[in-house]
This record gives C-alpha cells, structure tokens and sequence, in this order.
C-alpha cells in the first residue's frame, strides 16, 4: 500500500505539480501515519535505551542490586507500592501540596512581578528582599516554617511556595521589562488605562516568558517536596523517598523519583498545552 | 476660498476643537556609535521654526532621514529632551496625550489583538455597542469589513496600514500627526484615504500635520507645504497650497505648484540625471 | 488537651507503634482524660521534633540521647521521663564485608564515615578508644547514615558508624561486618522527653503514655514476630527483617541509675567536641517522677 | 543650596525653555543628588523595616529565641563567625561548588538548550529523559551521586549541577522558540551557515531569556547547596547550616541563610551587568 | 532598441546568469478566523501564469491585499503549500536560495547588529577585506556611508528600507523580488535607488520581479507591467512596455502607458470621485 501510494507520488510530479500540491494531497495518509510511528520512537529511543543499559550492566554484574537495583527490581516495587495503593496515596498527598503551594506561587508571583515589572519604585522597594531570600535552600526554611506556620499542611505548603516563587516572578518581571517599546509609546500616545496596558500589552508580550516561568516554577515546587516532607509528614512521595532511604530501600527511592519525574512531566505537558492555547496569534519557530 | 466656506460650514459643532501648535525654536541632536569607542553626534533637528493655526493642514517632504519622524514624535510628546519649545495652545508638551493621534510610519499593531481589538485599543468610557459601531464604521472606511477578527500576521503590508489609519482616526483626536500613513497603499487606495482624511479635517476641523513622500499628495492635501532638507534638519521652504478644494490635480495650478516644490526638493542635490515631471 | 506526640517511624521506637495499632494508648488515655485524643507527628530524625518543641507544638518526643541533649542546651524546657530502648547491639562500628580491617587499631589513618552529632559518633569515639585511637587518627567522614553502608559497599570509605535498621538490612546481605558494637561501651539509649508545662499541667497523660508503652514493650518481648507484622506498615521494614531488629533491642522504659550514668558520659563527650556549647545537667534532666507514677521499674 | 537651583529652574521655565531643555542644564546637580539617596532609602526601606519589626517581636517576648533569635543575636553569631574566620571557608568552598556546578550547567545547557530548540529531532529524542529528570528533588539524587561520583567534591557539584542546568535548558529552549519568524525567513532567504544563524539570530533574539536561565540557573544551583553538602562534607554554608541546625543554633542557621542570601544577590548583580553589557542595541522598557 | 543593445554589451559576462521563471497554474488560499468557531478561506491567489524571460524586469502593481507579496513569497520559496507550480530555469522551486534575493515589505533588519554587519549578513565564503569592501560600495550606493555602525532603532524609517535594499544587492542574486522597496523614500532618493536597480539590472542581467504601487515606477523600470487585481488576486492585464531606455517620464508615450494603466487599475472601482492624472 505505500509502494502504492509513492507511485501516486511519483506520477503526480511527474504531471508537473510541485511538491506543495501533491503533498496535500497524500499528506493526509502517505505522509502522517509513518511519521507517527517514528516520532514515537525517537521519543522513548533514549529512556528505553538507557534502561536497557542499566538492566544489562546488572546482568553483568556490573553495579551490585544493594547500591542500584536493576529495573526489574524497580518495576516490581513499583507494581508493589501501587497494587498496595500506598503509592497514589503519596503521589495524591504530595501532588496536592505541590498544586497548592504552586498556585499559592502564582497567585503571589504574578501580580508581584507584574507590579515590580511595571514600576521601578517597587523594583527598588522589594529588590533587597527578592533577591536574598531567592537562593536560599529550603531545607534552611524548616525551622522557621515550623515556628510560623507549626507542622501540618501549611508549613509544607510554604516550603514549595518559596520553591516555585521565584521562578516565577524572576521570568515574569524580566518578560515584561522585554515589552517592546513601540508598543508601550502606542499604549503612551493613546493614553490607555492602566488595565488595559496590562492585559493588552504588557502580559500578551510577556505571556510566553511567564511561561517559562511557570514551567521552572512548577520544576522547583516538585524540586522542594522532600524539603517539604521533612516536616512532620507521614505521606508523600518526598516522605517516601527520604523514609526508603533511611531504610537503604533504594528500589522504593527509585520508584519515588521515577514517580515525581512522571508527574512532573505530566504537568509540564498541560502548562504547554494551556501555553499554545493562550499563544494562537504568533507562527512561532519551532524548530527544524 | 470657496473650500475654507464650505469647510467652515461644516465644522460648526467642531470649532472649539481646533488646536493650534507653535514650535521653534527647536532642535533635537542624537548621538550615535560610530566606532568602537567613538560616538558622533546627528543633528536631527536644527532651529525649526513652524507655527501650525488650529485646523489647518500643513504637510511636510523632505529627503529620508531629515529629521520628519522625529518632529512629529516630539508634538506628540514621546521625545521630551531637546532644546527649544513646543506648545499646543498656548501650554508646552509634558507627554503624548489622547489630544493628539498618531499613526507611525510603521503601523504597531499588537499581534495578539484581533483587527477589531487593534482599532478598539485606545477608546475608553465608551459602552460596547458603541465601541463596536464605532470600529465597524472605521474599518468600513479603512475597507477591511471582512477582517475584523483577522490578526496582524494575516494582513498584507497594506492591510495593516490601513488598521493603523482606522485605530488612529477612531479616537478623534483634535491634531492628527501622520508619518506617511499611506505609504503602503495603492495608487487607488491611497486616493480613496486621501478623500477620507479631507472628509474628516473638514467636519472635524482636527488640526493635522502629514509627512508624505509623496509630492503630489502634499499638495492635494495642504494648506500649506513644509520642504525640509537634512544634515542637519532644516525647514528649507514653506509654500502656502492657496488653491481650491477640491482640488483638481490635472489643473496647471497644480501642477505648477508640484514643479516648485520638485524643483525646491532637487536642487539640493546635483541630479546626475534629467528628470522631468 | 490533647496528647501530642513527636515520634521517628523507626523500629527503634516499635512500643510507640505497637502500643498505636493496639489502641493501648487510647484506652489508657481514656482513662485519664476522655477529651482527649492522640495528636501524631511523625518526623525523620530529632533535630525537627526540637524545633517542633520550640515551637510549642509538641507534649512528647521520641529521640536519641544526643538531640535530646542538644535541645535540652539549646534551652528546651524538656525533662527526659522515661527510655525508649536500649540496645548495645543496635548501633555498631561496620566494615565491608570482606575488609581485612580486624580491629578498631586497623581504622588509624581510615576513611571513616559517621552522621555528626549522632549517638553513633559517640559510639565511634568510645571504639576508637578501645583501640587506643582518638578521632583525630582517623579521617573523619560526616555522611547521613543511609549513604553509610552503600559507600563503604562502593569501596569510598572503609568503615562507619550505622545503627538500626540499616544495620542489619546490610548486615544480613553480608554486605557489611561489624567490627565494634556498643557491647560493653554505649548501650545506645533513646529517650522519651516531655515538656515540663505538660509535665506539671497534665501528668497524668503522662503516667498513660508511659503505661501503654510499657505494656506494648512487654508485648515485643513476649511476641516478636507478631509484634513485627502489626507495625511492619508503621516502621517501613519488612516482617523478617523487622523481627531481627527487635530482638536486638531492649524495650525496658524504666530509668536505671547506669542509664543516667551512661547519658552523663554522652553528655561530657558532646560537650568535648563541640556539639553542645552549655553543659547540661543530666540528673536534673531525668524527672523520674511519670515513671514512678506509672510503676515503671 | 537646593533653593537655588530650584528657583533656578523656576526661571528657566519662565524664560519659555521646555521641561527638557531645562532638564538638561540643571539635572546634573538638582536632578541627581537626592534622586540617589533616595534610592538608597528605598532600597533598603523593607529590610530594614522587616529587621526592625523581628528585634522589636523579641523585645516584647513574642518570639522565643530558641527558635527565632533576635537580629542582635545573629550579628553577633555573624561577627563571631566572621571573625574566627570561619565564615569566609564556609563560604569560599560553597562559592566554588556553587560556581563550578552552574558553570558545568551553563556549559552542557546553553549548547543543548540551543540544539534542542533548534532541531524537532533532538527535542524528541531527550524530552522525555530531560523532562523526567527535571522536577526529581537534589536530596534523592545523593545516592546515585555518591555511587556514581564518590564522597568527593564531584558528587556535590553533580548536585548542584543538576539543579541548576534545567532553569537554564528550558529558558534557552523557550527563549529560541520566540525567535521570530521573520528574520528565520530572511536567514533563509540568504542561506546563511547554520552557525551565522545561531551566532547571529537565533542567540542574540534568545539573550534575554538565556541570562533570566541563568539567573534562576543560579538562584537553584544555590537552592541545592544544602542537599548537596550532606555528601560527606565538613564544611561549606550548606554544611553550617545543616550542623547548625543539627545542634539547635538558629543564630548560626540564619547567619548562613543571610550570608547564602547575600551571595545569591551579589552573582546575580554580577549576572545582570554582564546582561547590560551584552544587549545594548535595545531601548527596553524597564517600568515607570 | 537602443537599451537592448546597451544593455546587452553592458552584461555579457553576465550573460549566463540570466533566470527565466514560469509560474502557473499557481492558486493559494489562506484560512483566516472570521468568529469564536468560524473560518472563512481568503483565496489569495487563483490561477496566475506568467513567464518571466531570464534577464528581464517585470513590474507588478495591484490593489492592496491582492496576492501580490504571496505571490513573491511563493516564488522566494517561503511559502510551499499551494496549488500549481512555479519553476525557475524548469526546476520547481523547493525552498529559499541565494539566487532568488528578496527585499521584504517590511526592512526585517536585524536589531542587535550594525548597519554593516545587517549588510554583510548574508555574505559568505569570502575574505574579511572583500566582504568590508562590499559592504562599503554598498552602503555608498545608498547614501549610508556614515551609518555603518549604527544599529537599526536609530535608523530613520527610509534609512532602514535602504540598508534592506544594500542587503539584498550585496549577494548579486539571479533573480531579484522586491516587494515595494522604495515604498518609505522620499522622491528624490526613490529616483536615484532607482537609477541603481536599473543600473545593476543591465550590468548583471539579474531578473527582477518588482511590486510597486507607483504606477510611474513601474512604467519607469519595467520591460513589462503586471495589473493584478484582487478577491481572488488574478492578473488583470499585462502591459509591455515598448519604450526605449533611459525613458524619459515626460515623453507621449509614457504618459499615455502609464495613464492606460490607471484606467487599468481604477475601473475595475466605481469611483465616487473624478481622479485625472
Ligand atoms: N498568513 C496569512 N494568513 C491568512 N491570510 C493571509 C496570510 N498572509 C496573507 N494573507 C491574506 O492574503 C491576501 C494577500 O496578501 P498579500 O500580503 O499577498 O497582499 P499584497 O498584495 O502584498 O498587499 P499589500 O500591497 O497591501 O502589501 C490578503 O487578503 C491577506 O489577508
Ligand atoms: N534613537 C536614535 N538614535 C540615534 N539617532 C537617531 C535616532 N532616531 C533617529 N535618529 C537619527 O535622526 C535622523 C532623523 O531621523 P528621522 O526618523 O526623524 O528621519 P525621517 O525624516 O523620518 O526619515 P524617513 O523619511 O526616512 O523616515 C536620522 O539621521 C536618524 O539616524
Ligand atoms: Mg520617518
Ligand atoms: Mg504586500
């Protein structure tokens, strides 16, 4: 059927018609289903290799099973940890303090970024502050998230909000200060208000570097959730990590981490997909 | 005389509007990288001098680069550091207000605005149903009906421009300040937008100022026609268009007065060619 | 009020869980105060539940001597009431499994690898010094004690101070060999301490606590390997191996005079070294006064 | 003194002179003096603000100091540190694992960042790896790090590395994403090199993003200094931090907080000047 | 007659580099969002054919919005999806290449580099000294010497067009599309870019496909005219022009030419004005 269809190709070209033509033509079935099948491909080429390379240097006793357990090892703690249920229960504890402490994050970050942003006076009024709490490590936050905010949810909360904050308000404050000048003497000449120089100039240009932010936001949020987890919890993929490593369960620790990277991609793939939704009127350049 | 009796008859509810403009004497230097670590100065403007009455029409030609763009962003306030005066009434310009429009030679759309969007931009206070006929009657001017959800990206150069002339014109303003607002049009389109502006200054007796390229336009729109020469910025010669509207561009007034500013334009430089309108 | 408590999830606090799952905990509660309800925190080493005491957030805590102590300097209002448990056995001086290293004289000039401030860098001082070495004979290697017995299977380090239940998850795999356990020299105890508010408010969740502990405790002696399935969930350890750990330790909660002996020698060599900056009064820290009430003897 | 250029001015504007003619003339003195000192209040208004309000909850016993010491206490325990010397090697040797880790993150992440955002093929081929890796918290990795890197300084700059190379991958990736299509036509149209387009358009457009990647890159390589120097280290801030907490000494705990705060700030100053240094052929817009 | 020759002894060396195009069949339709769930189809082009003779100069000009910047985009590669075919010495074209040079509608400089380097961008495989000294000739042809090291945002709008048209140039393409590249000069520049577009033409026998909305440029630089007009764009008419070179615009026959080709142009609207050139 594809040398059947390659022939059609081949005729079409024949008969003078451009690529353009007759590929519009065919596309829809010649050209798509392959090239599925070989996207798909080329996307796990590099996990599956990895893991095989990983299982056959344990079957050649390269890396001994108490130090780094073979996949299948991995595989079968995580089918374990999830027929117990145990492991949706971390990951729905640990998913559902990352949301928060992330919209938290966002909610605080992009109003802030956008005000410091748009006016120098808070630039200078919170740049001190912003800057010295930025790179400080999370787990130096746990005993003052403890004293303000004791050890439930709240404290733990807190520890990712601080993860993803920043992030999120460095990209944001930095896309708005790349709003281009023609547009923002347009907005000057037309004495627009401040609302609409907002939502209409400001934010759709810093749109996709708030993005980006996001998406780091949302990075380091996960990043902070063993941080987190060290207060007082008795659950979450962050508490199981730290509490299979106590007990050099390190199959249970890989699980965890594979658990956080699956998750993490899955929320990167929605930002991206609500990205393209709220980005429809650039050709963007994607690559080639 | 019969077009200011006309233009007079028509502009009755609008005559409190007209807003008259004095500048000079201004000037404007740039500086400007010219090695590694050398900068040079450009004199982009130097000693202008030009008193526009309120509704009038001046245009303005002159050589590229002579400094037109930068006087019309220094009435409209976007350039505040230069030496000498500009005042709108009577009060020296602090800043771009809604008083004055502008259409800049490029046409800064937003992209991610809807034509519709584009043209609504700067109407404020007003309830939607009125913003809605107020952009659909422009775009109906402009002739873009049919694009009113289209984004920037999808129009033609033309196209766009004419967005622009709709977003400015939409506002009302009481002085108009156009950077070759037809530049990408053509030969019939621009006539029509010509007719359009004419329409427009006359019932709305706005105060306009018209940087073209082109001679013939300067002329057929003017009241008055403001040669400028460059290095550095000049206004070169003033010529009062003491002709009729409408104008007849065929007439030997005309193109009399079309040879004058040619010849004023040219003379300038030493053509190394004959060239004969 | 409430009882809050501030435990480890490991087997070395196992009455604590057994005396949960069991429910002895809220029956003696009942008892005493029916408003009452058990608050739990769960936490992954000590330095956190002193926080959390600081903080006001917690009646009780369940930890080692060593942050105990550290606390109690720091300035917590906290009195050692009763052990947990004790088990020379349970914390010990490991080296690889085929190491030619046969006594603590052979660590000289080692890389050896301890959790700073831990009870086990104590441990390793009072082995070094049977083998007439200080812990500057030795290079000194401050690692958590999770990465302790994998570094040394990785060939980093030559030995370490590990305690349970590390220690016999690689002990059993032959991974690691003991080369000193606290045989003899530190019977490696853990404390239940309580804030002296709670203490003199309401003693008698206390004297409950202490009592469902006790009869929990008992409990382990008496059936290891059910004690071993009933809180595997709560500890994270397999049955087999959990009930290995537990019969290397002894879950006696009440206060001997060589139990304040040993803490006061815990407390000097802290202080030696640095890890606590004011002395603390070990005799004074030890209320006996819950113990007694609840017949602890 | 200040009457006088004030009256001054007053005259100018008399004299018909425009606020920008005047502007010029007299800004040099009567502009600028006051305009830097109050900056400078502004600048440091909040932290101040905040300092004063932390000493004042302790005067009035709302904070014990176990917990939360006064400021008093931890300038002293700063001073103390400091003087002993102690603070500088802490410092010194994280400023180094901090450095070389981003420096490897900048090294590997702008050259695949740019690859990745350039070729589909490469993006397919590592997204799901980068992706899954991405949101895994530092502390989890510290046992792949000692195996694979022993108790050395490589494992902790592995550490730090990991944390910092993802905000860089993904504002690069972002960054050339937003290239515009326009000038990618017109680098067709000329059918410059492949290394004309990236030197010339791809990374000049990318710049701002790329330097806002590296300033989160930054801001996160310092995130997991902590995590990092739990891998055998006896020294470092993340090391006095850890210790310090280890043995209830919240001075010293906040006294390595501010001085990692403090550090963060200063890289990141010297991050931005080098941004100003790079794009100079743009009139951004940097608020009002 | 007289060109012809001049010209022809002008570019013999030249002589094999002449690219003759055909294009058509050629239609092409964009989408375009006209409401919340509605797409309409915008037929931009619909069966164009024209055979361009290597060598020559065709000038198209056509109403605003009519396909003609498609249609160069098609022919510069940029654009592949559409209907028909478009050759180039009998080869379908199949992507961008430095034989075909484009001047944008728009200067599409690049910000971050000088005048100088924005020229010189796409210059490859050549010595330092020969690229400086290209680059040099070429800012010197458009009157921008003195801005070498200038960057594009303090380029006046017609000095920006310029350093476009020294781009384009500096590669000596075969064929050259260029997209109203006077459109922002003033007159007296526009005539002497002109000038230098007819000057390279009959040195190095480029073909040019020009798109202009002067109607007297077009008549003034084309071998033939191309009238399109729009919805769908489709050619309305093609004018040779039979005049000899250098033309003189003032002769009969190229008023009478260029008058033809406003009739041309205008009828196809129902004026609601009298327009007489
Ligand atoms: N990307 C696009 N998406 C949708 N429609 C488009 C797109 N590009 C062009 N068009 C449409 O195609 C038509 C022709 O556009 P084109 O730019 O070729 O016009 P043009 O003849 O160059 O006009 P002008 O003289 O105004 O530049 C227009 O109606 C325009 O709206
Ligand atoms: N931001 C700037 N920095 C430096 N020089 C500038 C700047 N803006 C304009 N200039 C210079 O000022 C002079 C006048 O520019 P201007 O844009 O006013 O010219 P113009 O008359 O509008 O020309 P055109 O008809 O080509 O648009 C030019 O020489 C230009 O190089
Ligand atoms: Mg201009
Ligand atoms: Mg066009």
């Amino acid at each position: 059927m594809s040398a059947e269809l390659a022939s059609d190709a081949r005729s079409a070209q024949r008969a003078g018609l451009t690529a353009g033509a007759a590929r519009s033509r065919l596309g829809a079935l010649a050209g798509v289903l392959p090239g599925v099948l070989g996207r798909a491909a080329l996307y796990v080429a590099l996990p599956v290799a990895l893991l095989a390379a990983w299982q056959a240097a344990f079957e050649l006793g390269y890396i001994r099973p108490i130090l780094l357990p073979p996949p299948t090892r991995v595989g079968k703690a995580f089918v374990d940890l999830a027929a117990s249920g145990d492991l949706f229960r971390h990951l729905g504890v640990s998913l559902l303090r990352v949301l928060e402490g992330f919209a938290i994050a966002a909610l605080v970050g992009l109003p802030l970024g956008i005000g410091i942003g748009l006016s120098r006076t808070l630039d200078r009024l919170t740049d001190l502050i912003v800057q010295l709490t930025k790179p400080i490590p999370p787990i130096a936050w746990i005993p003052l998230a403890i004293l303000w905010f004791g050890i439930g949810e709240a404290g733990k909360v807190y520890i990712i909000f601080l993860g993803a904050i920043f992030p999120i308000l460095v990209n944001t404050i930095d896309g708005i200060r790349q709003t281009d000048h023609r547009h923002v003497e347009l907005a000057r000449v037309l004495e627009v208000t401040r609302r609409r120089f907002i939502l209409q100039v400001v934010l759709p240009g810093a749109l996709p570097n708030i993005m980006t932010g996001l998406r780091v936001g949302l990075m380091v949020a996960w990043i902070c959730v063993v941080a987190a987890e060290l207060i007082a919890a008795s659950s979450g993929l962050g508490y199981l990590i730290m509490d299979a490593r106590q007990m050099s369960q390190t199959d249970q620790v890989l699980v965890g981490m594979i658990t956080i990277g699956a998750m993490g991609k899955l929320l990167d793939v929605v930002l991206r997909a609500a990205e393209r939704r709220l980005i429809t009127w650039k050709s963007t350049f994607s690559g080639s | 005389m019969v077009a200011t009796a006309a233009r007079k008859a028509g502009a009755d509810r609008a005559a409190d509007r007209a807003a008259s403009l004095r500048i000079g004497p201004l000037s404007k230097t740039f500086t400007l990288k010219t090695g590694p670590l050398r900068t040079e100065t450009v004199q982009a403007l130097s000693d202008i001098r030009l008193d526009v009455p309120g509704g009038s029409f001046v245009s303005i030609v002159g050589s590229s680069g002579c400094g037109k763009s930068t006087l019309l962003r220094i009435i409209a306030g976007l350039e505040t550091s230069y030496d000498g005066s500009v005042t709108l009434d009577g009060r020296p310009i602090g800043g771009p207000g809604l008083d004055r429009g502008v259409i800049f030679q490029e046409h800064r759309l937003l992209p991610w605005l809807t034509v519709e969007q584009n043209v609504a931009f700067g109407l404020k206070n007003l309830p939607r149903a009125e913003v809605a006929r107020r952009v659909r009657e422009h775009l109906e001017l402009v002739g873009l009906e049919g694009f009113a959800k289209a984004h920037p990206h999808q129009l033609s150069g033309g196209m766009a421009q004419r967005v622009a002339i709709a977003r400015a014109l939409v506002n009302q303003p009481r002085v108009l300040l156009l950077d070759e607002p037809f530049g990408a049009l053509d030969a019939l389109t621009r006539i029509q937008m010509q007719q359009e502006i004419l329409r427009i200054w006359e019932a709305q007796r706005t105060t306009m100022i018209l940087v073209t390229h082109d001679i013939d336009e300067a002329v057929f729109l003017g009241d008055e026609v403001v040669v400028m020469s460059s290095r550095p910025g000049t206004i070169r010669k003033r010529l009062p268009v003491g002709l009729p509207r409408p104008r007849d561009r065929s007439s030997p007034d005309f193109i009399a007065l079309r040879k004058e500013i040619h010849r004023e334009f040219f003379t300038a430089a030493e053509l190394p060619f004959a060239y004969e309108i | 009020d409430d009882l809050r408590i501030a435990a480890q999830p490991f087997p070395l606090y196992a009455p604590l869980f057994v005396a949960k799952q069991k429910k002895w905990l809220d029956e003696e509660l009942a008892k005493v105060a029916p408003n009452a309800a058990v608050k739990w925190s769960l936490f992954p080493a000590g330095p956190p539940i002193n926080e959390s005491f600081a903080a006001g957030q917690q009646d009780v805590g369940f930890v080692g001597d060593t942050p105990a102590l550290v606390g109690k300097a720091a300035g917590l209002d906290t009195s050692a009431i009763a052990l947990t448990s004790d088990g020379p056995k349970s914390l010990a001086v490991v080296v690889g499994g085929d190491s030619p290293i046969a006594s603590p004289k052979e660590l000289k000039g080692r890389k050896v690898a301890v959790t700073k401030g831990s009870y086990a860098h104590h441990l390793l001082a009072l082995v070094l010094e049977q083998g007439g070495l200080t812990l500057n004979d030795v290079e000194l290697i401050n690692l958590p004690v999770a990465e302790i017995p994998p570094a040394i299977v990785a060939g980093t380090i030559d030995a370490g101070a590990v305690w349970e239940p590390i220690l016999t998850r690689f002990e059993s795999q032959k991974a690691v060999r003991v080369l000193a356990d606290g045989t003899g020299i530190k019977k490696g105890l853990l404390l239940i301490v309580a804030d002296n508010g709670f203490l003199k408010n309401r003693p008698e969740q206390a004297k409950a606590l202490l009592m469902a502990y006790k009869r929990a405790s008992e409990f382990i002696t008496a059936n290891p390997k059910e004690a071993a399935e009933l809180i595997s969930g709560d500890v994270n350890l397999a049955p087999d191996l959990l009930v290995q750990v537990l019969q290397r330790m002894n879950y006696d909660p009440a206060i001997h005079d060589d139990d304040v002996a040993e803490v006061k020698k815990t407390e000097q060599f802290m202080r030696a070294h640095g890890l606590i900056k004011t002395a603390v009064d070990v005799d004074a820290f030890f209320n006996r006064k819950p113990a007694d009430e609840a017949g602890l003897k």
